[in-house]
């Protein structure tokens, strides 16, 4: 009944072929890497096929590795084909979840940092609707043929997205100093906090 | 008597020619005049602000759209501003009816991926302290689903047993409902002494005092009216909307991490399951009833069976999580919690996905309450048990 | 397993024609004549447990102005305002020193989340819990409390509760220390300095914030949890007798730890003052490696207790022999000199002054260190020498070492006191504290309590 | 002549009074008994600090806070209507107590048609509720008020022919004469027939009353106090506190009186007969309203077209059949 993850990553591998650029095993969990036009039907197949049977949506968000620091042998590309910088885009991830065969696969979806554009997926997993929308508002990610792509948690108004590395929370620096800033020679210490 | 009053005028105005409407004429069934019913941001039946748009036809739903976000608190912003002990301290408001089973993903994750050893005794603590949080929550629920019905008795009755809980987590952690007690590689400290005997006493308490309930609730005809047969959540609808925990197995999921990936040393005790088969009110309320007796039988043995020893890993002095990404879920009171910590080395993680519970399992609302009734509604809310904190986050 | 779970099911779904009404009915009436357990609140007060997260106290002698506790809170409602002043010289050559005066301590309870992080990390003490819960304001600017209204709290502050059998009693390695030779217990403290300036050099409060926990016995004795998973610790207590038993030998620690510091560093200078020696020289040497930012890891993870339970006592109570041969005493350096010497090392290296001084400090207190272990080796018994003319030095009331410690390094070297005295002293120190001024034995009062 | 007149005038007087104090006091002390019972029945203390002992003045004290509160009317509402509602609601309640023998020759006034006139005033207060919930412009007032009216149609059925059948076998309409006609043992006589009487009634009553299970109207959960959402202040107690234990006590005493055989002692045994018929009275009286307490807090609500169902489909019939079965009863009974 359960399915090793070893076994799980040959199957994804047989089902999949070369829709997956990336196939891997990440602590017990399948981990793949697709392209944009392959990553609705890839979805599909996960779900539909008896093999695999990953009807659970776990939960879809969005990764914005734009300042992560990489290991220079990091192989992993998680930028888009289209952009230039193979490493360091923004991905959507989508977690799904064998109920019958335990195992789990994250599925890694570059998107182009600068106009980030996804096919939505409602329409294998219905509960992707609000995932989506929550990942539309706070990466500023785009979900075509969305039925209503409109804000889940933020005002209609509010300026920007917040989950992108470059929306700098508001740092309660600029309400109060920050106290353990105190010490002379410590103010350095303190900053960004 | 009196003209419509003005504020009712607008609506029906412009819910005459609404699709919905429409619809309804070319069935051909009695129609009569849509009203836009805004229920919440305040509202009893809603535990928290949240706010559900239903047009109703008489006392019918015609559809129901629920509002979110008045919570809203950006946790998966706020953590990645913070080093890893203050996240503790943080994640445990997430949903404050379980707060130490909120803290046990983090501190998973990061036990992940550095790779330390937790001692048996701080994991058999772990385990228990979790499920008497498991059962508070559950009583919580209890009372409120009770008091959305109607019966207001039971509430008094689920608090006393939630004190006897509380205080004997209070002596170990501090707090009653916060606790900020799981560390990575294990528990801030040890518990003090009688802990065991207390905790024991206070379950066995609930667990003698559940008949009460089951005549209270369970068998009570009015109950059964209101809840069997009402809400009902088709299986297949509840996997596409990743609906987990008591509400997933009400509607015959027969789904639990700790049962199908056993994170800490669950796999060395004995509870079962419960599932629902019909995935109406009635069976999630049931299932939810019987956890709090799994979860007692789990207390009871990780108590008797809590080995000596101390309770904290190899830890270095500053918890930095290594680079790399690990997703972690554990079996919340109301589903499945999994953090997704993405860390590239340093010691505030770079970015963390909060998978909630309360969040997937309310997104399926609206598919619930369609072609309800005012009453059920209500119902249906309360047996979908979501904490909004655990919504919003 | 499901099978039967569904049929319960289906019996709790099948309709019960009006006897569940009635079932219901006498429950109520069941519990109309029971007699029930209402607290009358304002009257009766529920027994809360020491842990209770009710109110920070301040023990405001203890705060050295390290800021530590402003810089975890995680919600700044931490206010902390001081000065510096400078003292003159202890004697001829020495340098006058500075050290920090809490002008202001304030938490605002309004923003405060009662997350209990700067209890946690305070190095010294200052903060306790206290289950005090009535301090309501109808003005929410009032609910910030000054640190005459937190020092009243003191007083409430119960002492730590005894714990649950099977946990490890910290009482045991000290136990055991004070049994072994004092040698060890200065082997494994040496280590902490060391990791200390080194975070110090990454401007790493975290780091740094363990060091002086591993320093005063009393700390570490006092909250159990922080044990070591690795720790050698003799035969786990059995009986509650015997837990508490150790208890009580803890408080006795807690005492001598307390009592120490107010007579450590001049003890040093004045007894061991005139000697100088290459054993030092190691001591830079590794203070220099361990600069090195790939130095705190290794130190962190290879041979240091945990981050959040870190008892060094325990390591040398394992292998209770000293890794290093001991050095002879009479080519030991003075601590003063080394003082000096590092000083200039490090002014000329062109590190800012306080930088200089603090581990300036850090050498001279090594120095010291190695003198006591070259004593403690040379005498035959446990006991230490320093005690006997510590006695006399001891009536000064504060610890030379706590207040001057505005940054990392010098918290190190602060805690290097009462570190080596738990060593050290455990053994004789009896009349030492019994002549000790009366700060250190009002602190051994209320030193219990740091959770 | 004229001194007849005016002692008659004067007796009017007194019994006014009477009336206006005993029920204001009777409500107190009924919202009293209902939140001791309802405390300890859910293992609390309930009110322990107003007036000191056992807070017997929690009732008062709070009556004084909503006399001070401040009175809202909406501004969209129809503010006469809004107003209005509340006396609507709450005088005939008073006026019930008029016709009710507290002893055998206590009583304000003795119709000849006392029944009627009970049963008639009985059911004015929900036009009352019906006002309230349409002028607060208010949805959920709008709701509750048409639940309250659906169930004032369907349950004022059940309790008039179980009244009628009682009046049937009593052969009378003046409530001390029903009292009279009734002996020992009281509902137990007819045998089952007088218990299924006095069960219809019963549930007949607690839902006119709208009292749980039968609370939809007012369903806190779903409607927030339905009709009386926007009330504040007097106009929330007369209208909605007040009313309820004013109605919940003057229907137990209508119970009593036709049920239970009213001042008359429990058993017809010699030195029970010196005890006066109104302690009997009280004490059966209090009975009464313990039971509809009991039940209240009993069970969860019902929802409203469950309770539509059961009235017409169930209780209804029920009815019809037992007038029949008392008609048998009559005729070819002993």
């Amino acid at each position: 009944m359960r399915l090793e993850p070893a076994d799980a990553l040959d199957r994804v591998k047989g089902a999949l072929g070369e829709r997956v650029t990336d196939a891997r095993l990440n602590h017990g969990q399948v981990d793949l890497t697709v392209e944009l036009d392959k990553y609705v039907e890839v979805v599909r197949i996960l779900r539909d096929d008896i093999a695999l049977g990953c009807r659970f949506f776990t939960f879809l968000s969005a990764i914005d590795r734009s300042t992560y620091k990489y290991d220079d042998d990091d192989q992993r590309e998680t930028g888009s084909a289209g952009s230039q910088n193979k490493k360091g885009g923004i991905e959507v991830l989508v977690h799904l979840y064998s109920p019958d065969k335990i195992w789990h696969v994250n599925l890694h979806v570059p998107l182009d940092f600068d106009a980030p554009v996804c096919p939505s997926i409602t329409g294998v997993f219905r509960g992707a609707e609000w995932h989506e929308r929550e990942a539309a508002e706070m990466f500023g990610i785009h979900f075509t043929d969305h039925p209503n792509l409109t804000t889940l948690y933020l005002s209609e108004d509010f300026e920007g997205h917040p989950m992108l590395k470059s929306f700098k929370l508001p740092a309660r620096s600029y309400v109060k100093d920050w106290p353990g800033a105190k010490d002379p020679d410590e103010a350095a210490a303190a900053g960004g906090r | 008597m009196a003209d419509t009053p003005k504020v009712l005028e607008p609506e029906l105005q412009n819910l005459q020619d609404s699709s919905a409407f429409a619809n309804e004429v070319s069935e051909g069934r009695l129609v009569t005049e849509q009203m836009l019913l805004n229920v919440g941001p305040q509202h009893p039946a809603t535990h928290g602000v949240f706010r559900l748009l239903a047009t109703i036809d008489g006392e019918r739903i015609v559809r129901a759209e629920p509002v979110v976000g008045y919570m809203h608190r950006g946790y998966e912003k706020l953590v990645e501003q913070r080093d890893y002990r203050q996240i503790t301290n943080l994640i445990s408001r997430m949903d404050w009816l379980s707060g130490i089973n909120n803290e046990l993903p983090l501190a998973l994750a990061l036990e992940e991926l550095m790779e330390i050893e937790v001692p048996e005794r701080a994991q058999y603590l772990r385990v228990a302290l979790a499920e008497m949080n498991r059962i508070l929550n559950h009583l919580m629920f209890f009372q409120s689903f009770a008091a959305e019905l109607g019966a207001i008795t039971p509430t008094f009755y689920a608090f006393r047993e939630r004190e006897d809980i509380q205080y004997a987590m209070e002596t170990v952690t501090g707090g009653r409902m916060h606790f900020g007690f799981f560390r990575p590689g294990g528990l801030k400290e040890d518990v003090p002494k009688g802990f065991v005997d207390m905790a024991l006493a206070s379950v066995r308490k609930v667990i003698k005092r559940l008949p009460d309930y089951e005549d209270l609730l369970t068998g009570n005809e009015i109950f059964k009216q209101r809840t069997i047969n009402i809400g009902t959540l088709d299986r297949e609808v509840a996997y596409s909307y990743g609906v987990s925990g008591p509400i997933g197995r009400g509607s015959s999921i027969d789904m639990d991490v700790r049962r199908d990936e056993p994170y800490l040393v669950y796999d060395q005790f004995d509870f079962e399951v419960c599932t629902g088969s019909h995935g109406d009110c009635f069976d999630r309320f049931w299932v939810l009833l019987h956890e709090i007796i799994e979860s007692a039988k789990i207390v009871e043995q990780a108590l008797a069976g809590l080995p000596p020893g101390p309770i904290m890993g190899k830890v270095p002095r500053v918890v930095e999580a290594p680079k790399g990404e690990v997703y972690i879920r554990t079996e919340n009171p109301l589903g499945e919690l999994g953090f997704y910590l993405v860390s590239d080395g340093g010691r505030r993680p770079y970015r963390i996905k909060i998978r909630t519970p309360s969040y997937s399992n309310v997104s399926a609302l609206p598919f619930v309450l369609e072609n309800t009734l005012v009453a059920d509604m209500i119902a249906i809310l309360g047996s979908f048990f979501f904490v909004l904190g655990d919504v919003d986050r | 397993m499901a099978l039967d779970v569904d049929q319960r099911l289906e019996k709790a779904r099948r309709p019960g024609f009006g006897v569940g009404l009635l079932k219901g009915m006498a429950v109520l009436l069941k519990h109309l004549f029971k007699r029930n357990d209402v607290i009358q609140y304002p009257e009766v007060k529920q027994d809360l447990s020491p842990r209770t997260r009710g109110v920070i106290a301040l023990k405001e002698e203890n705060c050295t102005v390290c800021m530590l506790c402003a810089r975890e809170c995680p919600d700044w409602c931490i206010y902390i305002d001081s000065h510096k002043e400078t003292l003159p010289p202890k004697r001829e050559g020495g340098r006058p020193r500075k050290r920090n005066v809490l002008d202001r301590f304030a938490i605002d309870y309004a923003l405060c989340m009662y997350c209990g992080i700067c209890v946690e990390v305070c190095p010294y003490d200052a903060l306790f819990w206290s289950r005090e819960f009535e301090y309501a304001e109808y003005d929410i600017r009032q609910l910030t409390h000054e640190k005459e209204k937190l020092s009243d709290w003191m007083s409430t502050v119960l002492p730590p509760i005894e714990l649950e059998d099977g946990a490890d009693i910290p009482g045991l390695p000290t136990k055991a220390i004070s049994a072994a030779s004092a040698s060890p217990t200065v082997e494994a403290t040496a280590a902490s300095p060391a990791n200390v300036t080194s975070s110090a050099a990454e401007a790493r409060p975290e780091q740094a914030q363990t060091a002086p926990r591993e320093a005063s016995a009393a700390t570490t004795s006092a909250r159990p949890a922080e044990t070591a998973p690795d720790a050698p610790t003799g035969p786990a207590p059995e009986t509650a007798k015997e837990a508490s038993g150790l208890a009580e030998e803890v408080k006795e620690q807690q005492m001598d730890a307390a009592a120490e510091p107010a007579a450590e560093p001049e003890v040093k200078r004045d007894t061991q003052g005139t000697v100088q020696a290459e054993g030092s020289q190691a001591e830079v040497e590794a203070k220099a490696e361990s600069e090195t930012p790939s130095a705190p890891e290794s130190t962190a993870v290879t041979q240091t207790p945990p981050a959040m339970a870190p008892v060094p006592d325990q390591a040398p109570a394992a292998t209770p022999t000293p890794t290093r041969p001991v050095p002879k005493l009479e080519d030991l350096e003075a601590p003063e000199d080394a003082y000096g010497r590092v000083l200039d090392e490090q002014t000329k290296a062109g590190s800012s002054p306080q930088v200089a001084e603090a581990r300036a400090k850090v050498a001279r207190v090594k120095a010291e260190r190695e003198v006591t272990r070259a004593k403690a080796a040379a005498s035959q018994d446990a006991t230490p020498a320093p005690e006997p003319s510590g006695a006399p030095e001891a009536t000064e009331p504060q610890p030379e070492q706590g207040p001057v410690a505005p940054t990392e390094e010098e918290r190190g070297a602060g805690s290097a006191g009462p570190q080596e005295q738990t060593g050290a002293g455990s053994a004789g120190p009896q009349e030492q504290t019994g002549a000790g001024s009366a700060g250190p034995q009002e602190q051994k009062g209320t030193k219990g309590p740091n959770d | 002549m004229i001194e007849i007149s005016l002692t008659a005038w004067q007796i009017l007087v007194v019994k006014l009074l009477i009336i206006l104090t005993v029920v204001p006091v009777g409500a107190l002390v009924g919202g009293y008994v209902l939140h001791k019972e309802m405390a300890h029945m859910q293992h609390r203390l309930g009110p322990m600090y107003a007036g000191g002992w056992h807070g017997w003045a929690q009732t008062l004290a709070d009556g004084i806070k909503f006399a001070y509160k401040e009175d809202i009317i909406p501004a969209s509402a129809d503010k006469r209507v809004f107003s209005l509602a509340p006396a609507v609601i709450f005088v005939p309640v008073l006026l019930l107590y008029l016709v009710i023998p507290i002893d055998r020759n206590l009583i304000v006034e003795d119709l000849d048609v006392g029944l009627f006139f009970l049963l008639a005033i009985g059911s004015v207060g929900s036009i009352g509720v019906l006002m309230a919930g349409w002028s607060s412009a208010n949805k959920y007032a709008l709701i509750g008020a048409l639940r309250s009216a659906g169930q004032l149609i369907a349950y004022e059925l059940p309790i008039v022919l179980s009244a009628a059948a009682v009046a049937m076998l009593a052969g009378t309409l003046s409530l001390v004469g029903i009292v009279e006609a009734q002996d020992w043992p009281f509902i137990l006589w007819p045998p089952g027939l007088g218990l299924a009487l006095f069960l219809l009634f019963l549930v007949g009553a607690m839902a006119e009353m709208s009292l749980p299970p039968f609370d939809m109207p007012v369903a806190e959960s779903e409607l927030i106090t339905g009709p009386f959402t926007e009330y504040t202040g007097m106009r929330f107690i007369f209208g909605f506190f007040f009313a309820e234990t004013a109605h919940m006590i003057v229907f137990a005493a209508i119970g009593t009186t036709l049920f239970l055989g009213g001042y008359k002692p429990i058993v017809p045994w010699g030195p029970l007969d010196v005890i006066p018929g109104v302690l009997w009275f009280f004490v059966k009286t209090s009975f009464m309203v313990f039971l509809l307490l009991w039940i209240r807090f009993s069970f969860p609500r019902l929802r409203e077209d469950q309770l539509q169902k059961f009235a017409w489909k169930f209780l209804i019939p029920l009815s019809l059949v037992l007038i029949l079965v008392t008609g048998a009863w009559i005729l070819y009974g002993p």
